[in-house]
């Protein structure tokens, strides 16, 4: 039964992983960069979020369809400022630009904000709801259909849009889209903008469910990220969202049968064997199966 | 002629470097000896060249070969805790146990790196983080998962020094010079000879490298382990100087961040980038606090000077010391495969 | 020039790419000391042949063999290791090393083994004979397309190989760079080493080879001096399509 | 160029013989130690590392304002007199971020570079661990209040605390469920679920709760216990196998922000046990207004609690009201460091650094805010002195429930099951 238990709550905390993941695998697809900064974003949508609950009583939920748009807004200024000027550097290089645009982003917060721990307690943090007797709390099950919807909004706009489609174009050959007549700068900024305001939402659903502060618990959710967009391949946003539901599994399934203190280090073992073992993730293990 | 004045001037350029390398160990390791009150000044130059050991460490594996790891810290919380484990348990001397923790990082670079370096770039950057991130939280847990009291997990593993000589923070700092100038000394003759030249093929180009001959995984595996050996060597002189080990501290990622920062701001891939780096660094670190209050302005700094550092002047201090005057450029950007 | 002993032997070739074959069981020898080039249209295969011979893919059926010994699946330094050199279709230069450093490279991780003073002395000579040493202290990335082929072709030399392969190497180069390119070959096979090359520039291909081999839809069709190639019906064929021969 | 190396290395060891030679300078002995009569200044500088951000920053803010509000008092008053003369004191207070090592850093720049004449303490068992090891080195008398943990109290001879430790804490609270037992209002043998953080905090909670099930094994029976990473964010899967235990009791050991996150997903699981303790959390009033109602009839053992009596436990509550913050056993502890410390200055009527360790060990301070009414440091340096039990009652308020003669009424034991 405690299996059945476990499996549902990750069920739950999944919706969460993916949205935050999305971000990152929209930009890794498009502008073959990691994202450090994922993490920098989430955490200042969380605190946004946290301000628009404690001024106006705006539950985090609602609180998404201003913080995402915003938060779009903030990834096409850095896209624009920052990273267009090293994009054609080698990878690493941007790596480290993001990785300082993330210590600006956590130091700032800390040094304006305070660094002290803050919750968002939405009306119905107490309320739950009892399946035989699996209990499941409101604010766990709102994040998970909030998760849902951001995954059906997102495939649909990349399938049915001109836009989405142009991303998708940009990440399957770049030079063969610039030769296509596809405004790549416009394209890319768009992509950026687009995956930073996915980190936003994220950050706005994770006050719903779990305290914060300046680096916590974003450092640890991003690491997590890098797992299940490895493991998820890039290809499919589906892909990215299965992904995010075997991580959460694997977590709960170890705090359950085994100690809880290990959660945190088989995640970080799961995302080197991953990294090693299927560089491209499932999907490219399945591809590489079929020709082989 | 050409030819002959570059030899020459290569060879003063050689002993220029060792001459500065030793001027700044002799004078450090000279302080206790002038003043022996001078307790803040030596705890200012150990910290100094603490945090140069570290980055010249990290410079050979993220410098030379391009591999940049952001989990360093494994290495040197690794070394400060095998020194503190042979203290407590077997009262084996720091002096005695720093190679012995430099070989056990060594042979855990060996293991992680055998499988990581195969990745490319970015790939890389993150497997690193994974692994720092697992080795802390493996050090946090080694009692329980063992089942035996060594490391003492969160609480921390305090170490009573009892008569030890090498406790005395005054033998500490000297043995740290005495680390500062085998480190400097072997990124330089690595830098300078074969085994510099080959990393620098596979920083960059690893496909071109491989086809010229160099045996790019073995190489690349080779340097992440003597990184490795030099960050422990730094763990154990930190465990003898501060006889208190904390995982969170000693593994902690505020640790590999800073292992990144110095040298990419100092100048990545020189011999005296990482120098500068440390130098900053550690004088920020340890003195803004008295200027200004709010504690976290430090992280804000880097993470600023980080940004304009790669976009403006990839190779950072270096960089901008280089575009002065001739000979300082030579001494402070030598071309790849010369020290 | 007459024929040495065979030095690399292809026994029934094959590499397929899932359903595709690229390769359909070639079988060729190329004496030592020989210029052996390799021709064929676009899409012929012999791209995928040159990475079977550089050891950067692994043969899927058949055998290639250095001297009896089997080439399939080793890492491209150990195939350097054996003795075969490449060069790349795009040159890919050391860019932020000056072209001596770049040769060195060769040197002291090539078969050579050499250290100190005996690098030196053959980065030396490897820049004379490619006419490089001028250039020496140039960055790679500051070459111009022929210095930057030419510096490709004295890495690979550095690394003492018996064998050199050549992937296009004379492409992009205007008449007067091509024709030293030519002369480059010339001198670098007088010196002993075996080359195969893939060219599209027929001047440099038909002047430089012994014999040339042919292929077409990853079959050998034909394999000769390049005199009997060039009137070869079945060659023809292949570049210029049937109606040509008929008439 | 190899020759070069070569003699560089050798050169290398010869300045670690002739550096090595001379190294038996004196241990540093901090600016006093044994020089002659130590002079009394105008201004006696006093330095202390907290946690003002972090994890741990609320208890280190409300510290700060306990170490400066004691020592504004003695100023305003016109200083200390001390060697026939009134001396002003002045506090310097470094942030370290909730960090051990940095805290270590920061202590050893407050006795090299800023010169202070004594140590306040910090706050949290990591932190205060790794201060003792500095202060010690430098041979600084330290006055702490915020670690508890006897494992800091090894080797030590310059440090002293105020904190009971934590198998006392536990210990309290088992005495008090062997009345609750007696008054068959608990089972006998008490079936108990003990979660702990992953601390030596944590795990010496856990080891007073085993030895109080060795020593009467017919009480208490320990189901189920495990550990938890400190700044957890998910705890349902642990709680999950809590109630599977199916234990009478729930004893917890977490921090303030642990605590929260707990108790909240506790309560969404609909888990009930008839005793619930978080160890010395749950009646801060933080927690209170996070979890409102969900903390009610939670208990707790602190090293001090407002509701106790005592005068000059009434004075300092209408001092402390001054400063807004509510009167949490932190901010009594902070209070009572500084206090002992400035009078050990005036009893001792010298900085002199020996003088001033003498005195704190001699001496019994009376007086105190905590249990009992005084203090007296142990041979280790660690005070014994008892704690304290509340209960949360309904409404955001608490009653005292031990010792019995402080309690301040009828604790309501089992919880009822709402």
């Amino acid at each position: 039964m405690r299996l059945i238990e476990a499996l549902i709550s990750a069920l739950m905390v999944a919706g969460l992983y993916a949205t935050m993941s999305y971000g990152l695998a929209l930009i890794y697809g498009v502008m073959k960069i990691i994202n450090l900064a994922n993490a920098g974003s989430m955490m200042l949508a969380s605190f946004a979020t946290f301000f628009l609950w404690q001024t106006f009583g705006l539950d985090p939920l609602a609180a998404v369809l201003i913080v995402a748009p915003l938060f779009f807004v903030v990834g096409a200024v850095i896209e624009a400022f920052l990273v267009r000027r090293v994009v054609n550097e080698k990878p690493v290089i941007s790596l480290l630009l993001l990785f300082g645009v993330l210590l600006v982003m956590q130091a700032g917060a800390s040094f304006f904000l305070g660094g002290d721990v803050r919750s968002v307690r939405p009306v119905y943090i107490q309320e739950v709801v009892h399946f035989g007797d699996v209990t499941l709390a409101y604010n766990r099950i709102f994040v998970f259909l909030a998760g849902l919807i951001i995954l059906v909004a997102l495939e649909l706009f990349l399938r049915n849009t001109f836009l989405g489609r142009a991303i998708r174009a940009l990440a399957q050959d770049r030079d063969a889209c610039r030769l296509a007549g596809i405004d790549v700068r416009r394209v890319s900024m768009i992509a950026f903008g687009l995956g930073t305001a996915l980190a936003g939402a994220a950050g706005a659903l994770l006050t719903a469910v779990f305290p914060f502060d300046p680096s916590n618990p974003y450092g640890v959710l991003q690491l997590k990220s890098f797992t299940i967009i490895v493991l998820g391949g890039l290809e499919s946003i589906p892909g990215v969202a299965a992904a995010a539901f075997v991580l959460a599994a694997a977590e709960n399934l170890t705090v359950t049968l085994s100690k809880p203190q290990l959660e945190n280090l088989v995640s970080f073992l799961l995302l080197v064997v991953v990294l090693v073992v299927m560089p491209g993730g499932l999907a490219a293990l399945i591809r590489r199966r079929r020709i082989a | 002629m050409t030819r002959l004045l570059s030899r020459f001037s290569k060879r003063a350029l050689v002993i220029a470097q060792i001459v500065i390398v030793f001027a700044i160990a002799i004078t450090i390791a000279l302080i206790p000896t002038i003043d022996e009150r001078s307790f803040n000044l030596q705890r200012i130059a150990f910290f100094v060249l603490w945090y140069a050991i570290l980055a010249s460490s990290w410079n050979i594996i993220g410098g030379y070969a391009g591999q940049i790891s952001f989990g360093h810290a494994a290495f040197l919380g690794l070394g400060a805790y095998v020194t503190g484990i042979l203290w407590s348990e077997l009262h084996w001397s720091p002096l005695v146990s720093l190679p012995i923790a430099g070989a056990i990082a060594a042979a855990y670079g060996v293991i992680v790196g055998i499988p990581t370096l195969r990745l490319r770039g970015p790939y890389f950057a993150i497997a690193t983080i994974g692994v720092g991130e697992a080795t802390r939280l493996f050090f946090v847990n080694f009692d329980d998962i063992f089942g035996v009291t060594l490391t003492r997990g969160v609480t921390g593993l305090s170490l009573s020094p009892g008569r030890e000589e090498m406790f005395d923070p005054v033998n500490v700092l000297r043995l740290t010079a005495v680390v500062f100038v085998v480190v400097m000394l072997a990124t330089m003759w690595i830098r300078a000879g074969r085994f510099g030249l080959g990393l620098f093929a596979i920083n960059m180009d690893r496909d071109a490298a491989e086809t010229a001959g160099v045996p790019t995984a073995r190489l690349q595996v080779l340097a992440l382990a003597v990184s490795a050996f030099f960050a422990a060597s730094a763990g154990s002189l930190y465990a003898a100087r501060q006889q208190f080990l904390d995982p969170a501290s000693m593994f902690g990622f505020d640790k590999s961040i800073a292992l990144v920062l110095m040298p990419v701001v100092g100048g990545i891939g020189t011999v005296w980038g990482p120098v500068f780096g440390a130098i900053l660094y550690s004088t920020v670190q340890d003195q803004i606090t008295s200027i200004v209050r709010n504690p976290y302005l430090p992280a804000l700094i880097y993470g600023l000077l980080l940004i304009v550092i790669v976009i403006f002047e990839p190779l950072g201090i270096a960089g901008l010391l280089g575009r002065s005057t001739k000979y300082v450029r030579m001494l402070v950007l030598p071309r790849d495969g010369e020290p | 020039m007459t024929a040495g002993e065979p030095i690399l032997v292809g026994r029934n070739v094959t590499r397929r790419f899932g359903g595709l074959v690229a390769v359909n069981s070639v079988d060729f020898e190329i004496a030592e000391g020989e210029i052996f080039g390799l021709i064929g249209p676009n899409g012929a295969g012999k791209t995928t042949l040159f990475r079977l011979l550089s050891g950067v893919y692994r043969p899927s059926a058949g055998s290639i063999t250095l001297r009896g010994q089997e080439l399939g699946g080793r890492s491209a330094h150990a195939i350097n290791g054996l003795g075969i050199a490449t060069t790349h279709q795009i040159v890919r230069p050391f860019t932020e090393m000056p072209v001596d450093k770049n040769v060195l490279v060769g040197a002291l991780y090539g078969r050579g083994k050499l250290r100190g003073r005996a690098a030196d002395a053959e980065v030396d000579r490897i820049l004379e004979l490619t006419e490089l040493a001028p250039h020496r202290a140039t960055l790679g990335r500051s070459l111009t397309l022929a210095r930057r082929k030419r510096l490709e072709v004295a890495r690979a030399l550095a690394t003492r190989p018996d064998i050199l392969l050549l992937d296009e190497v004379a492409a992009g180069l205007n008449p007067t760079e091509g024709a030293r390119m030519i002369q480059l070959i010339r001198k670098v096979r007088d010196s002993g080493v075996t080359i195969v090359m893939v060219e599209h520039v027929m001047k440099a291909i038909m002047s430089l080879s012994d014999r040339i081999m042919v292929m077409d839809l990853g079959r050998r069709i034909a394999l000769g001096k390049p005199a009997e190639i060039a009137n070869d019906p079945a060659v023809i064929t292949a570049y210029l399509g049937q109606q040509a021969v008929a008439s | 160029m190899r020759r070069l190396f070569a003699v560089a290395v050798v050169a290398t060891f010869v300045i670690a013989a002739c550096g090595g030679g001379g190294g038996t300078g004196a241990a540093p002995s901090g600016s006093g130690g044994g020089a002659a009569a130590v002079k009394v200044p105008d201004t006696i500088h006093l330095g202390a590392s907290l946690p003002l951000t972090g994890a741990d920053s609320t208890p280190g803010k409300f510290m700060k304002d306990a170490y400066e509000l004691y020592i504004k008092q003695v100023n305003d008053a016109g200083g200390l007199d001390v060697g026939g003369k009134k001396v002003k004191i002045d506090l310097k207070i470094e942030d370290n971020k909730s960090d051990a090592a940095t805290s270590g850093q920061l202590i050893e720049k407050l006795i090299t570079q800023d010169n202070v004449d004594l140590m306040l303490g910090g706050y949290n068992t990591t932190t205060v661990a790794q201060e003792v090891k500095v202060v010690n080195r430098y041979k600084m008398p330290y006055v702490n209040g915020g670690g508890a943990s006897s494992s800091i109290y090894v080797d030590n001879t310059w440090a002293v605390g105020l904190l009971a430790s934590i198998e006392k804490l536990a210990q309290t609270q088992l005495d008090f469920i062997k009345t609750q037992q007696d008054a068959n209002k608990l089972p006998k043998p008490l079936k108990i679920a003990v979660a702990y953080e992953n601390s030596s905090h944590g795990k010496e909670f856990l080891a007073g709760i085993q030895a109080g099930e060795k020593a009467s094994p017919d009480r208490f029976k320990v189901v189920f216990n495990e550990t938890f990473d400190l700044n957890g964010k998910d705890y349902t899967s642990l709680l999950n196998k809590v109630k599977d235990a199916n234990a009478d009791a729930f004893m917890v050991d977490a921090r303030v922000n642990d605590y929260i996150t707990m108790q909240t997903q506790y309560k969404q699981l609909g888990m009930y046990h008839p005793y619930l303790t978080y160890g010395p959390r749950g009646p801060e009033k933080a927690a209170r207004d996070a979890l409102k109602d969900s903390s009610d009839y939670i208990a707790a053992a602190t090293w001090f609690d407002s509701l106790m009596p005592g005068d000059n436990i009434k004075k300092w509550l209408d001092l402390w009201a001054k400063t807004g913050d509510s009167p949490e056993w932190y901010a009594a502890s902070g209070w009572e460091c500084a206090r002992i410390l400035l009078t050990a200055i005036q009893k001792a009527q010298s900085i002199d650094k020996q003088k001033i360790h003498d005195v704190l060990f001699a001496t019994t301070w009376d007086q105190s805010l905590f249990p009992g009414g005084s203090i007296k440091f142990g041979q280790t340096g660690q005070a014994n002195n008892d704690y304290v039990m509340t209960q949360n009652t309904p409404g955001g308020n608490r009653i005292l429930i031990w010792p019995k003669d402080l309690a301040t009424g009828a604790a309501t034991i089992p919880i009822p099951k709402k």
